[in-house]
């Protein structure tokens, strides 16, 4: 008998070559993360530093995003404000994402009453109004970056619970899951190590798309004062500072919101060039 | 007799990550009214998609070259709108699968009705008749209620059997029928197998029967065309292939085969796996795995030519394999 | 869209063809646009400035303040009179007033209606009339009897809680209690006021009509108010509020942000005005030795002055109201009664600043917090900058938004350590502010725990002082030691900015806050 | 050899099991009666060391279900399983952890039966190492042998499932299964999804497997053929049953049942000469739900008389080697192809 | 087949869903700091005040007393009074609920109409430039928050070209719907780009699905397929989403209510968390919250309409 050789053609589609979308987003991403680490040197000023005598001024070559009321500048607070964006992408999806994922896969393996309940759960948490129930906890907590975390994370985790639930669902029926079983394999090493492997993508495509929604939510709460404190650059903030000199001096709010923007494309770009990766694969 | 349908030189392509890939390449058969005519192989052979592309069923990044003319006519150069006409109209087709070939979420009653509006100048209730007509024809009883039941509502044999109604509505002169039975149980197979036949019978249509399963082919078909790697390597009526294979191939089909009396022997494998579309060795594209390859098989490639009346093979040592005998003989 | 543009027109046309027809006269319908609705229409029971502000269009009062906020003119009292030991004020009423339903007021209204403002635990207005021990009428004569003599009285008459209701009507309607029937009849409020409530959407939109029975003449000679119809419009987001303003759908929009003043003092069909006002902006401070069992550095007078200097008062005024504020020169704003001083408080001096932290023993400085009203850009533009000018001196400020009920919690409970702030005076006299901010009894000075027996002193006489002169000794002495150990840091006086279409005519908004509207109207 | 083939290693008896219909409050609260699809009603037989047992029927006739009961994937609801005389419902902690190294099942879908996130050394050191079966320093050349022995090249270590072809998987599985060195393997409907050439490569790896590791082997399919080429002894089952038991040629020259005389007429024969055009047998499979009473063939059996319709034939014990379950042939003497000749 | 059971159980279902939704907001609101009279009367309340006020409102009783009553009030349908608008939740309800309806049902359209064809003609053309613009025009209206967008496209079309009324409800049907077309957009922005990705999968899926080969190989016309074999498919998961998304809408209204002075819901439970009203936070998070049940049992009942597998 004759050993064969594995497909060659098999072999090639291994080696399948990156979304483009993936990188795309994965470039703005990772730039935005150099940025975020390490803002001062990139900036050209320092961002609580105001200067009474420049205040409002239009783009110049020394202040090429111009300054805001305060006299700040405004190119070097929207760098700053990468480090707070990028943490609250990170921090109010980060524990979400980990504790849903648990969740969701213990209960989609246990199945039966477990499963009712968290449907349940879910029920009564994605029928409250989100961002009233985030901006009630941010006023019972105190405002402030972490305190939104909590309010964030006390609602977010449901969803990628309710995913990873229903892949698990889905993946505990195919017989690599019983082979696990059959093998004598504990059901922790049976849910954590096979299950979760596999149903853990469209949560990490979700994630994605979440740390997008993060910013946006991040922003509009800083908008409204529930977000990141003074003097900490940030781009809802910075918007929310410029909205009153929309006509006057549309550069502080409008850099702010194409940082939005471009940040939010990119995390989305990472989702869709991620989903479309890990599906190859199947 | 003329063949209803002549297949020439049929050639399909499929643009993918990884280049063009070609899934069909110069396949040619002819099918005579009222004929059953088998097209065998394994999964990626090309038999699907060659059926695919006789009604240009191929999606967009695909290429279909060639001819199909059917009753003089070539379907892969008429317009859409005379197309739409034979589809359905006068050449049906059948899946594998009814379960994913039904629309989960219309009533049968439907789906059948809208081919007998696309093909025929019945009203309403001339149609619900007729719909009617055609689940007693294709043996599903309670006919007049379950028009209303949705496919997942009917067992599989019995979504066969909606498939086929429908494709049966406008009365077609050819049948194509892509895998119809492998999903099926073997009790269910025979039923629908005996079924297609006593249909072929009563409405003297030809039937293009695409399978993997030789034992099929035996039960069903009078002339058979075995594909590998996207060609044609055999044909021949059914009797004379099964009685001598002269392509390696085919016989190693039949070998692969358990047969009663020879229990818990080793079987005649064939070695290896079919190749994948984008990696056709060159030559013989089955040398890699022919215990009869030479140097021969690994440059050229066969064509496919006649060596008996009927009988068509591509094969440079087809004399050999013919000499070894048939494994089922 | 096709249906509504025809209805535009059409609605247009009708407007075109009656204001043509009066052209020549003072009317039309004013749409006002708030930044917030009203919520109790009750001139006693309300809480609230969205009230207060409103209120005098729809009921009067006995005496009128002028439209400089500082002195009074007849209202539904023709002559007023205080006696010489002041405690007796005597009133004559005018001929013929009526309420909005056309019945006539009564001696019977005005007494009930005082004696309803001054009755103890109604409303948290009430100690403005505290004063009031009886009001007796006969004819067209008001006399009322204080309990001592109250210099603040006569202005005290011309603030909403003393406007006159019909007595009857308020207690035909349904309700077991007073609170009950004042919630009742706020919604239907019947007064004397210029205007009547026609409709109200909460949050929305308050409509007001003519009230045809209302008692003025304007200053040609026509009865008053001009306007037929007043609406308000609910518009809390400033940058829509003005978006409305200069798409012509309001006439007028009240709370400009400082920032967007100098623009719309530019915009051709508008007028950017700026009413004077009572309003300061001040920083306050809490001075108690401890806070949560912990050390508090602001208890320290030096420490105090030390943020005073190193306040860079005109960067803020440039900052937050872009140049429309000025410097405080006493804790009371220059358009309140009795104010005085000329220089700004404490100037902008850092090395002085720097010198007192290290007197007071903290030559790095320290960490405090500051409460800000979240969302609100004034007062995050004021902690912003001031945390940046405190660095300056080691002080580490922390700014920490929150909404208004936790702050007035924070505050009523001495816990914050710091607060930006702001105060209106509500009747035309030093009385009430000083009241508040020097006189521990009330507050606790702002809930600061600062008490200066002195001033304690001093405010206690002046209550009762009705020799102007030793009064106005009084309140020197009052906002001298306020104002150089007070527990706040001063930081500016604003006008109200108002812009109005140029077609708006006639409105003033007094320094006290209040909206009249009675003059107003649209030259079309 | 033979005295090994004598001992009985697993037995089933009388197993049952039923699937509970997932039902909502409201059926609850109407105190709808709780429907149950009944996958094996009553299934008992032996299986020897050493020798291979077919399980062969159509799809929802319980084959699955048993195999998964045979390796405690299921628990069964009434009745037991035996290995080597212990009921494995007993078993606990470690005796039931070397249960399942000793007992093990092949799957039938190579796409899914293997952990698509897990390299093939993965797959194999996880079997080796939950079940301590050398010592860590060992598993990778323990791995190379079993790739070896399942004829894979050993590169394929370090690949991941979805770079193989159908069959290669199918041996990973068998590799995976091999590695806790088990008595049993339990195949379920181990070759049906793989292309015919491939189909034949893995029968013969699994004959020759069986012969060097001396395995006891349960092989489920539904192809007549194969189980017919594979199998020592064959059981034919029907809607959760053992309609028929036996010796594979005895079984399959003289069926005894006619549900296994339908199965073999209805599977096509290689010879396009012996061709037939009567329906083998008529109808669809009853709902498991509902269950006919009497024997549950009756709805489709050509044959069936009254007795049929009352009473559920048992597996009538008079020639232990091979039995049937149907009142015509009961009685044991005749098969149903010489009833046939007869009538 | 007949739904009528199967809504009578989600409506079953609803019930632990609400009580939960209940007792959270109930505990919620007691935990903000200050209270409805430190909130009303501001930096002038009197502590004698306050608590007078308080009293009133029998804020001083304990908690569970507090809770009972609710619970009482609620199984009789009184929800009780505002404490700052002195108006009945009831009234409120009537009054707020509509307009956000109305906003996010307009917005829900807008959506709708924004996302269908161009799903449609972005999955047709996958991969082509009209796909790769579409995408990323939605991507980009996605990453847009949504105080930002209201802001832009007031100033632009309210503002600026005088299309649109710059915020405010208006009078009379038509005139509301004047009203609401900006922000309606503003809500729909996001929603549109959400359904249009999920939609432009589906749809791509579908196409390839073996029913539509069928369908194709019975001589179908192409538009016949398109609506009665693709899109129908293709919408069944889309309409989970968008009754998912109705509810996020519904509780997310507040921004843009705030931005385009717009008196609903939304804009109503902020004011009253700020207040401290406590019965209008109860009363309204139960409105939205039956608002949103609703809209789901809608979608389910919708889906097992398409779908015919959905009912049980």
């Amino acid at each position: 008998m004759t050993i064969v050789a594995a497909n060659p053609a098999v072999r090639r589609r291994a080696r399948i070559s990156l979304p483009f979308t993936l990188v795309f987003g994965g470039v703005i991403i990772g730039l935005s993360t150099i940025v975020a680490f390490f803002p001062s040197l990139f900036a050209p000023y320092d961002p609580a530093a105001m200067d009474y005598n420049a205040l409002l001024q239009a783009p110049t070559v020394a202040h090429p995003f111009g300054t805001d009321s305060f006299g700040r500048d405004v190119l070097t607070r929207v760098i700053h404000a990468y480090t707070v964006d990028m943490q609250i992408a990170l921090f109010a999806t980060l524990f979400p994402f980990v504790f849903g994922t648990i969740v969701g896969a213990l209960v989609g393996y246990a199945g039966g009453w477990a499963n009712a309940l968290f449907g349940r759960v879910v029920d009564a948490i994605i029928t409250f109004p989100f961002l009233v129930l985030v901006i009630a906890i941010v006023a019972v907590l105190g405002p402030g970056l972490v305190n939104m975390y909590v309010a964030v994370s006390v609602v977010g985790w449901v969803f990628y619970a309710r995913l990873v639930a229903t892949e698990v669902q889905v993946q505990k029926r195919l017989d690599y899951a019983d082979s696990g079983r059959a093998m004598g394999y504990r059901p922790l090493r049976i849910i954590f190590r096979h299950l979760l492997p596999n149903a853990i993508t469209p949560a990490l495509v979700y994630w994605m798309t979440d740390m997008a929604l993060a910013i946006l939510l991040g922003s509009s709460l800083g908008y409204l004062g529930l977000g990141a404190q003074p003097p900490t650059a940030e781009w809802g903030v910075q918007i929310a500072d410029g909205k009153n000199f929309m006509n006057t001096a549309w550069w502080i709010s409008v850099f702010p919101g194409i940082a939005i923007v471009i940040t939010g494309l990119g995390f989305s770009l990472v989702g869709d060039g991620l989903a479309e990766l890990l599906r190859t694969k199947k | 007799m003329i063949p209803a349908l002549e297949v020439r030189n049929l050639t399909t392509g499929f643009k993918t990550a990884n280049g063009w890939v070609t899934a069909v390449k110069d396949v040619g058969f002819d099918v005579m009214p009222g004929e059953v005519v088998g097209l065998v192989g394994e999964s990626g052979s090309g038999k699907s998609v060659t059926l695919h592309s006789i009604l240009r069923l191929v999606h967009a990044p695909g290429i279909i070259e060639g001819s199909v003319k059917w009753q003089g006519r070539d379907l892969l150069t008429m317009s859409e709108r005379e197309l739409r006409k034979v589809r359905g109209g006068e050449i049906a087709m059948i899946f594998q699968e009814p379960m994913t070939a039904l629309n989960p979420v219309l009533p049968v009653g439907i789906q059948i009705e809208e081919n007998l509006s696309a093909h025929t100048a019945l009203d309403g209730r001339q149609r619900a008749a007729r719909a009617r007509e055609l689940m007693d024809l294709v043996g599903i009883p309670e006919a007049a209620r379950r028009l209303k039941d949705y496919p997942h509502q009917f067992s599989g044999g019995m979504r066969q059997r909606v498939m086929i109604a429908i494709a049966l509505a406008s009365g077609p002169k050819l049948l194509l029928a892509d895998e119809p039975t492998t999903a099926l149980d073997v009790t269910i197979q025979d039923q629908i197998l005996k079924l297609i036949l006593d249909l072929r019978d009563e409405l003297q249509m030809g039937v293009v029967l695409v399978t993997h399963d030789l034992g099929v082919v035996a039960a069903t078909c009078d002339r058979m065309a075995v594909m590998y790697a996207g060609r044609i390597v055999e044909t021949g009526t059914v009797v004379n292939v099964f009685a001598e294979p002269h392509h390696a191939y085919t016989r190693g089909l039949l070998g692969s085969v358990p047969r009663g009396g020879a229990g818990r022997t080793m079987l005649l494998s064939i070695e290896g796996t079919p190749p994948g579309l984008a990696s056709i060795p060159p030559g013989c594209s089955f040398n890699p795995r022919c215990t009869f390859a030479t140097d021969i098989c690994r440059k050229e490639t066969p064509m496919l030519a006649e060596f008996a009346p009927g009988r068509l093979v591509a094969c440079h040592h087809h004399r050999e394999v013919a000499a070894a005998g048939s494994p089922v003989a | 869209m096709k249906i509504v543009s025809i209805a535009a027109i059409a609605a247009a046309l009708l407007l075109g063809v009656s204001s043509s027809a009066m052209a020549v006269e003072r009317g039309g319908t004013m749409t006002y646009a708030r930044y917030a609705d009203s919520l109790f229409l009750d001139p006693v029971l309300n809480d609230a400035n969205v009230d207060i502000w409103v209120l005098s269009n729809i009921y009067d009062t006995l005496l009128l303040p002028t439209d400089d906020g500082q002195g009074v003119q007849p209202g539904l009292a023709t002559e007023w009179k205080t006696s010489d030991d002041g405690l007796t004020v005597t009133l004559t009423l005018r001929d013929g007033i009526k309420f909005s339903d056309g019945s006539p007021i009564t001696g019977e209204d005005v007494k009930w209606s005082l004696e309803r403002a001054a009755k103890p635990d109604n409303g948290i207005w009430q100690f403005l009339v505290a004063s009031i021990a009886s009001v007796a009428t006969e004819g067209n004569t008001v006399t009322i009897t204080l309990a001592h003599p109250d210099p603040a009285f006569i202005s005290a008459l011309t603030v909403f809680n003393t406007a006159i209701m019909p007595k009857a009507l308020f207690e035909a309607t349904p309700g077991a209690t007073d609170a009950e029937k004042a919630q009742a009849f706020g919604e239907h409020p019947v007064g004397s006021g210029p205007f009547m409530l026609a409709s109200w959407e909460r949050g929305a939109t308050m409509k007001l009509v003519k009230n045809p029975y209302y008692w003025d003449k304007g200053e040609d000679g026509q009865p008053l108010p001009y306007l037929d119809g007043l609406n308000f419009e609910v518009i809390p987001d400033d940058a829509t509020r003005i978006l409305r303003l200069q798409s012509g759908e309001v006439d007028g929009a009240e709370f400009i942000p400082y920032a967007r003043v100098e623009e719309l003092k530019g915009a051709e069909n508008l007028n950017m005005e700026m009413f004077p006002s009572t309003r300061v902006q001040y920083i306050s401070l809490n001075v108690r030795p401890q806070i949560d069992g912990k050390d508090n550095p602001l208890s320290n007078p030096k420490v105090r002055e030390a943020l005073n200097y190193a306040t860079n008062k005109e960067a803020i005024i440039q900052i937050v109201t872009h140049g429309v504020g000025t410097q405080m020169t006493s804790f009371m704003s220059t358009a309140t009664p009795l104010h005085t001083g000329t220089d700004p408080l404490y100037p902008y001096d850092l090395d002085k600043a720097k010198a007192l932290m290290a007197e007071a023993g903290f030559p790095d400085g320290f960490s405090t917090s500051l409460l800000v009203l979240a969302g609100n850009q004034d007062e995050v533009g004021i902690g912003t900058a001031v945390q940046q000018m405190w660095g300056a001196i080691g002080v580490k400020l922390e700014l920490q938004q929150v909404d208004n009920a936790t702050r007035t919690q924070q505050y009523r409970d001495g816990t914050m350590q710091m607060r930006v702030a702001a105060w209106t005076d509500d009747i035309a006299d030093p009385n009430e502010i000083t009241s508040y901010f020097a006189y521990s009894p009330t507050i606790d000075a702002l809930h600061s725990g600062w008490k200066s027996e002195e001033a304690d002193k001093l405010f206690e006489a002046s209550q009762s002082e009705i020799d102007p002169t030793k009064r106005a000794e009084e309140y020197a002495r009052i906002q001298e030691i306020f104002n150089t150990t007070g527990p706040i840091v001063p930081l500016y006086e604003t006008p109200y900015p108002v812009a109005l279409s140029k077609t708006a005519m006639g409105f003033n908004q007094i320094p006290l806050g209040n909206n009249i509207f009675r003059a107003a109207w649209l030259d079309k | 050899m033979n005295a090994a083939l004598s001992q009985t290693l697993i037995a089933a008896e009388e197993v049952s099991k039923e699937f509970l219909i997932p039902q909502g409050m409201w059926r609850r609260l109407t105190g709808q009666p709780r429907l149950a699809v009944h996958a094996l009603n009553g299934v008992s037989f032996q299986i020897n060391r050493g020798e291979t047992l077919g399980i062969v029927g159509e799809s929802g006739c319980g084959k699955s279900t048993l195999a998964r009961c045979l390796v405690r994937l299921f628990d069964c609801d009434d009745g037991r399983v035996r290995f080597e005389g212990q009921d494995i419902a007993d078993l606990k902690g470690a005796d039931r952890r070397a249960f399942n190294r000793r007992v093990q099942m092949i799957f039938q879908d190579p796409y899914s039966s293997l952990n698509p996130r897990m390299r093939v050394r993965e797959i194999l050191g996880e079997a080796l190492s939950v079940h301590k079966m050398r010592p860590r320093a060992q598993i990778p050349a323990r791995i190379a042998e079993l790739l070896d022995l399942v004829r894979l090249p050993s590169d394929a270590a370090d690949k991941f499932p979805h770079e193989f072809s159908g069959g290669q998987r199918q041996r990973i599985g068998i590799a995976r299964a091999l590695a806790v060195e088990p008595d049993v393997l339990v195949a379920d409907e181990l070759v049906s999804a793989l292309d015919v050439s491939v189909q034949a490569q893995v029968v013969n790896l699994l004959l020759q497997l069986q012969e060097k590791l001396h395995l006891t082997v349960v092989f489920v399919a539904h192809d007549l053929r194969l189980v017919r080429h594979i199998s020592h002894r064959v059981a034919v089952m029907y809607l959760g049953k053992i309609v028929e038991i036996g010796p594979t040629e005895g079984l399959f020259s003289s069926p005894r049942h006619p549900y296994t005389k339908a199965l073999l007429d209805a599977a096509p024969e290689l010879d396009p000469t012996k061709r037939n055009r009567t329906v083998a047998a008529r109808g669809e499979l009853p709902s498991p739900i509902n269950l006919p009473t009497g024997c549950l063939f009756n709805t489709r059996c050509p044959r069936a008389f009254d007795r049929c319709f009352v009473e559920r034939p048992l597996l009538s014990d008079r020639t232990p080697a091979h039995r049937a379950a149907c009142h015509l042939t009961d009685f044991g003497a005749p098969s149903l192809q010489n009833l046939e000749a007869i009538s | 087949m007949s739904l009528v059971p199967y809504i009578l159980r989600r409506l079953l279902q609803l019930i632990p869903t609400f009580a939960f939704i209940v007792l959270v907001v109930f505990i919620l609101v007691r935990l903000l700091p200050g209270d409805p009279a430190s909130a009303i009367l501001g930096d002038r309340a009197l502590d004698a005040d306050v608590n007078r006020i308080n009293a009133e409102l029998g804020l001083d009783q304990p908690l569970p007393v507090q809770f009972i009553a609710f619970v009482k009030a609620i199984a009789t349908g009184n929800l009780g009074n505002s404490i700052t608008l002195k108006l009945p939740v009831t009234d409120l309800i009537a009054q707020r609920m509509p307009v956000t309806l109305m906003l996010t049902v307009m917005a829900a359209l807008i959506a709708l109409v924004l996302a269908l064809p161009l799903a449609f003609l972005a999955a047709l053309q996958r991969d082509k430039l009209a796909d790769n613009a579409i995408r990323g025009v939605f991507q980009v209206g996605l990453s847009m928050p949504v105080f930002y967008l209201g802001i832009i496209l007031l100033t632009v079309f309210g503002a600026g070209l005088g299309w649109f009324p710059v915020g405010g409800y208006g009078e009379g049907f038509l005139d509301h719907v004047h009203h609401l077309i900006l922000p309606a957009l503003t809500l729909a922005l996001s929603l549109a780009a959400i359904l249009m990705r999920n939609l432009r999968a589906a749809i791509i899926g579908v196409v390839g699905a073996e029913y539509v080969d069928f369908a194709r190989a019975k001589g179908l016309r192409p538009r016949l397929i398109m609506i009665r074999h693709v899109l129908r498919n293709a919408l069944i998961s889309t309409v989970t989403l968008f009754g998912l998304s109705i509810g996020t809408l519904l509780g997310g209204a507040v921004i843009t209510e705030t931005v385009f002075a717009i008196p609903g819901a939304g804009r109503l439970m902020i004011d009253s968390i700020y207040g401290r009203d406590y019965p209008v936070v109860q009363g309204m998070t139960l409105a939205l919250a039956v608002c949103v049940s609703l809209t789901f049992l809608l979608t389910d009942i919708v889906q097992a309409y398409l779908d015919p597998r959905v009912a049980r």
